[in-house]
């Protein structure tokens, strides 16, 4: 395969920057494509060339094949990247790709075939000695039908959209009481984020670990897994917090789980960067759980303790080249990953589109910032609320934990509300110290995680507010003299507390 | 001079007496404690603080008639009014204590489902609105028992934040 | 020794902030101490406690021991950090600390007068053989003595402040027809550092590499070196780009030079972390030129490759801890650090103060920024120039190289002037990629750094400030209408190319 | 619409022909190309400018007369002038072709030497004035041969950033 010259990067937000920093760094010229919600994003600033690709619903931008096609032949791209989500797990773009005489920065369709549909790929991996968790190994046609198979298996079970991953189109069934409810937005959200609504159904395994591998396979038949990540702190199936190495992997287990992964990703001839999620229970059996054919959000960790560059090595691949190593390096030190969304926490995380109008972001040694987004940026509210992924490094998780933090507390982000405060919350929560923390700890320490307040940090910000009124009210009067300080009283936006407090208090 | 500063989630408003010392010092009296205060506004809303040596660095936002503050890592709001203001607001209470409750839009989006009609009798919790904004569904639940008496939501329809979706009476 | 529970970092700008972020991770309290030109800068908000000790000139604050002693025992400091400048290499300082019963961060007194003054060091070196550059021994007295002693071993010859390092009070002087100027700038650049303007003579090497060894001792003995810098990209004796490891070192000659440098720090009986430098002629002989008793700014660099925090190394060798590791480790990949200026490459690289009105900086894979500034401050014109210094880490030096390029394509900084495009140029010359640079590479090379422009962006740019000027004239005649938009143009700022050429041009 | 672009270091202005076709659009040209842009201005002085495809980020600080414009990790400068702008500079410049030079201070700093006096005869490249700024000492030098007429600087004073020191004759 020749040298790729020029990448098309099917993706936007922060990993297109991502891969666009790398294709920089090697040479190798980018193209970006935007929707009509995305014109100002940084994405289209950081490439050499950008083209339209629609309007902003990703179903008519972002995720049509032919426009995706044409903006590279255009460009005169001769190979996509597709990030991850949108159409990086779709195995008819990577046809298409093909027929259009583009390479895919990813794994060949029959790969993607083999493990895409969830339920196909449970069935694959029963069939190589996989272990995997119980459940319909097929997509279920009605509500009536789910209904039945969850009552056979027991409560609670888990809803999972069979096109994609990513925690979208996913829902815990605590009963039949929310069967309805979690059935209509499971498919709802599948079919908005995959263009299919399939869903199936899985046995919701107690305390479990979400515990994922990261393979790499180049197209000479070398296939190597890169260690492990913990990603149990989720919220809603979406992941929060991640971490390498995982705290509850012994050497062996870790060895064990790699060669299982490596396995799976050899039964479908598997090529370039993929990840075999696990669920690892408190017996630390562990089961197949579904193989992300693409870059993960959180690969950054990966990087921290291999100094390996994913995305390079993504393309290295793509370009024919043999893997550089043949076994997985040891863990070095500890990184950890943070999600920041522009949403609020202590108001059901509802999601907090809008105008970034200043912005700080940490720095000193061993901080990482992977960021879409920039001072005087407008987050739009099509895609996702995720603004930037902070990870660290450190020789130990104490120290990485501490790092962490400290780098959390440097972060500034005014506009738009972000959970920056949640994720401290869950750094300095003890179960997270301690290490050993499931899938359900979010859920159930979710009114911790909403902080206690100091009260001697309040009495210094009610300082800080009685001088920022007293300053604010001097400028109002000398900019327009006789008029009426109190008028802005009546601008939208928060309500005053004593008007608030005739007001609905949403949950 | 007094001000009033009623933080969200208290009951009473504290009084703090201010007294500009010229420069960026200032006397602050609170709950009978004073404090001499240097603190100097930079730009985009940042002030740095120094009370007895500690330093803080305190990050504001405005949002309506409040402010946010964001200092070491805790975010705190606040309604700060000096007494003029306190009168001009007097009159202006736009719903009566009991009854009422609007629900309003918390973000920007799409209304996707309105689960209710007018007329409906509601229970505390149960869903009213679906409102789907990045990508997410987010259902929007009575805070109180009792009947749909205004319905401003209609699904497919795009709604800026704050707007108003239904009142509960 | 016990546990250190505060440090007050007697300095300002990155390395304070470098010093408390550090502190921030171990649980350390920190207080920072500001002139009256610093009231706005970050370190006083980046701290715990901040204490004012004075008016901008650092000889009337920054250097006035008692008022950090004072702010010091103010806060209940246990400790004070000087990180680099001002007091890091007053012996004086450490012994009053030491009076006062506070735990300064940095090599006993002693050590400090066996090296502080460069001659003295010379001498002290002399004696246990390790090799100098042919010089005065010691401070020289008077402008004719000095004249005599130059033409004795002639020129070139360096005049140097026997006080301080890091180019300050340091001149090069070519014949006796510079040696005026140059002896009386010295000399005042000198007492205006450290306070003392005894300056001596050393023999200037013909295309000699700066190479300098870090060493670390604890106070139990033991004395390990991590490894070079190479730091040959000097302006004004001033560095600029800094890398490790060292392009033109061998394993050999790394072994032989860390253990010249252990030996020099053995000699002194050193403690804490110190930088013995070295120039290393054509040959690859190398001589010792100084030893900074203290962190050196382009620290990050070898904390890239050795996974080690030594402000946290540091900290521990002062509470009386053991080295971690008792030998150097094998150089891990490869980092290179630019420091940014506030100054004006195209202006004989003048200094730049002012508002800094917009901030971007890089973010990515393996890229640090240490930086004291952020949007909205004024750089003041009192204190060094240096407002951040950008570090990557890559496996290769090729690969530093392509990372250091793309970070600083990101770096956007507005309302000052840096040096960012003459990094870039830097970093992009034929001699630096190939690896041997010497000491005079940037003088030499100093028209080709200032770049050539490519007429195809400066096409796309006179487009850009056509459409620019089209926006803004229509924005102010919405905003004033019937006004002259032309009237601004009689404010005052950088004139009409126009009118340019009808004044001087400097040189 | 006729624009006027002098780029810093050329001798001849340049016309652009600018016409504005909606939103962000603009029909260009310049040196008889016409080119289609897409101009997006962002907030901070930042811009997105597609052009046949080809996307460029602009940074432009605005300084006098003039706007420097960063694209691609190159800066230049431009002073851009309409017609009626044109016209009304024409009588505005301060000094004859030939004559008088004046020393400006590059940065803001203190003046610690002054080297000449009223009347001196100086060579180019003399220095004049020593001004020091973050601890740096810069020697201004005459720009020409010639004589000493004004001067401002004064040793042990500050100046800002582009404050007349002296005048060469």
């Amino acid at each position: 395969m020749p040298k790729i010259r020029k990448v098309l990067v099917a993706n936007r937000g922060e990993i297109a920057i991502r891969v666009m920093r790398t294709c920089k760094e090697l040479g190798i010229a980018t193209v970006a494509v935007y929707s009509e919600a995305d014109r100002s994003a940084l994405h289209v600033r950081t490439a050499d060339q950008a083209f339209f690709v629609g309007p902003p619903p990703s179903r008519e931008s972002y995720l049509v094949q032919q426009r995706i096609l044409d903006a590279a032949k255009a460009a005169g791209a001769d190979a996509i990247h597709p990030g991850y989500g949108f159409l990086s797990e779709n195995a008819s773009f990577v046809r298409a790709c093909e027929a259009a005489g583009i390479t895919f920065i990813g794994p060949p369709a029959a790969a993607m075939d083999a493990m895409g549909e969830k339920t196909r790929a449970r069935a694959n991996m029963i069939k190589v000695g996989v272990p995997v968790v119980p459940g319909t190994t097929e997509p279920i046609a009605t509500e009536a039908e789910a209904r039945e198979y969850a009552q056979k298996i027991g409560f609670p079970i888990m809803l999972k959209a069979a096109g994609g991953g990513g925690g979208k189109g996913m829902r815990r069934v605590e009963g039949m009481g929310d069967f309805e409810s979690a059935w209509r937005s499971a498919k709802s959200e599948a079919l908005n984020s995959f263009g299919n609504d399939a869903v199936y159904i899985e046995k919701y395994l107690e305390k479990p670990h979400h515990v994922e591998i990261q393979v790499f396979a180049d197209t000479h038949g070398n296939v190597i897994h890169l260690n492990e990540r913990e990603c149990s702190a989720q919220r809603r199936h979406q992941k929060v917090v991640e971490e390498t190495p995982s705290p509850i992997l012994t050497p062996e287990l870790r060895a064990q789980m790699g060669e299982v992964a490596v396995k799976a990703a050899k039964a479908v001839n598997y090529v370039g960067a993929g990840t075999v999620e696990f669920l690892v229970d408190v017996h630390r059996n562990f089961y197949f759980l579904e193989m992300n054919t693409r870059l993960q959000v959180e690969h950054p960790v990966t990087e921290w303790v291999t100094g390996l560059d994913l995305v390079a090595l993504q393309i290295k691949v793509a370009e024919g080249e043999k893997l550089p190593l043949l076994e997985a390096p040891t863990p070095r030190g500890h990184s950890i990953e943070v999600r920041v969304y522009a949403e609020d926490p202590s108001r059901n995380f509802m999601p907090s589109p809008g105008k970034i109008t200043y912005l700080r972001v940490p720095g000193g040694p061993n901080v990482r910032d992977d960021s879409g987004v920039f001072p005087g940026y407008t987050v739009p509210n099509f895609y996702d609320p995720m603004i930037s992924k902070l990870s660290v490094w450190a020789p130990t998780r104490r120290e990485a934990i501490a790092r962490a933090q400290r780098a959390l507390s440097e972060y500034v982000v005014k506009g738009i509300t972000t959970n920056i405060r949640y994720l401290k919350a869950i750094l300095a929560h003890p179960e997270f110290v301690e290490g050993d923390y499931d899938t359900g700890f979010l859920g159930r320490e979710h009114t911790t995680l909403q902080g206690v307040e100091d009260p001697k940090l309040s009495e210094m910000a009610l300082l800080a507010s009685a001088v920022y009124a007293h300053q604010r009210d001097a400028k109002r009067a000398r900019t327009m003299p006789g008029g009426k300080a109190g008028a802005a009283d009546a601008s939208s936006g928060r309500i005053s507390p004593w008007r608030l407090a005739l007001r609905s208090r949403r949950r | 001079m007094r001000y009033f500063t009623k933080q969200q989630g208290q009951k009473e408003a504290v009084p703090v007496d201010l007294e500009a010392l010229g420069g960026d010092r200032y006397k602050l009296t609170v709950n009978g404690v004073t404090y001499q205060v240097d603190a100097l506004a930079l730009e985009h809303g940042t002030m740095s603080m120094l009370v007895d040596g500690q330093s803080y660095s305190a990050e504001f936002e405005e949002s309506g008639d409040e402010v946010g503050v964001l200092l070491r890592g805790q975010v705190s709001r606040f309604d700060v009014a000096d007494e003029r203001r306190l009168r001009l607001r007097a009159g202006t209470a736009a719903f009566s204590v009991e009854g009422k409750q609007l629900v309003t839009a918390p973000m920007p989006g799409k209304v996707v489902k309105v689960l209710v009609k007018v007329g409906d009798e509601v229970k505390e919790g149960q869903g009213l609105v679906v409102v789907e904004a990045m990508k997410m569904e987010n259902e929007l639940k009575s805070p109180k028992a009792g009947k749909v008496t205004e319905l401003f939501a209609k699904e497919g329809t795009t709604v800026e934040n704050n707007a108003k979706l239904v009142i509960v009476e």
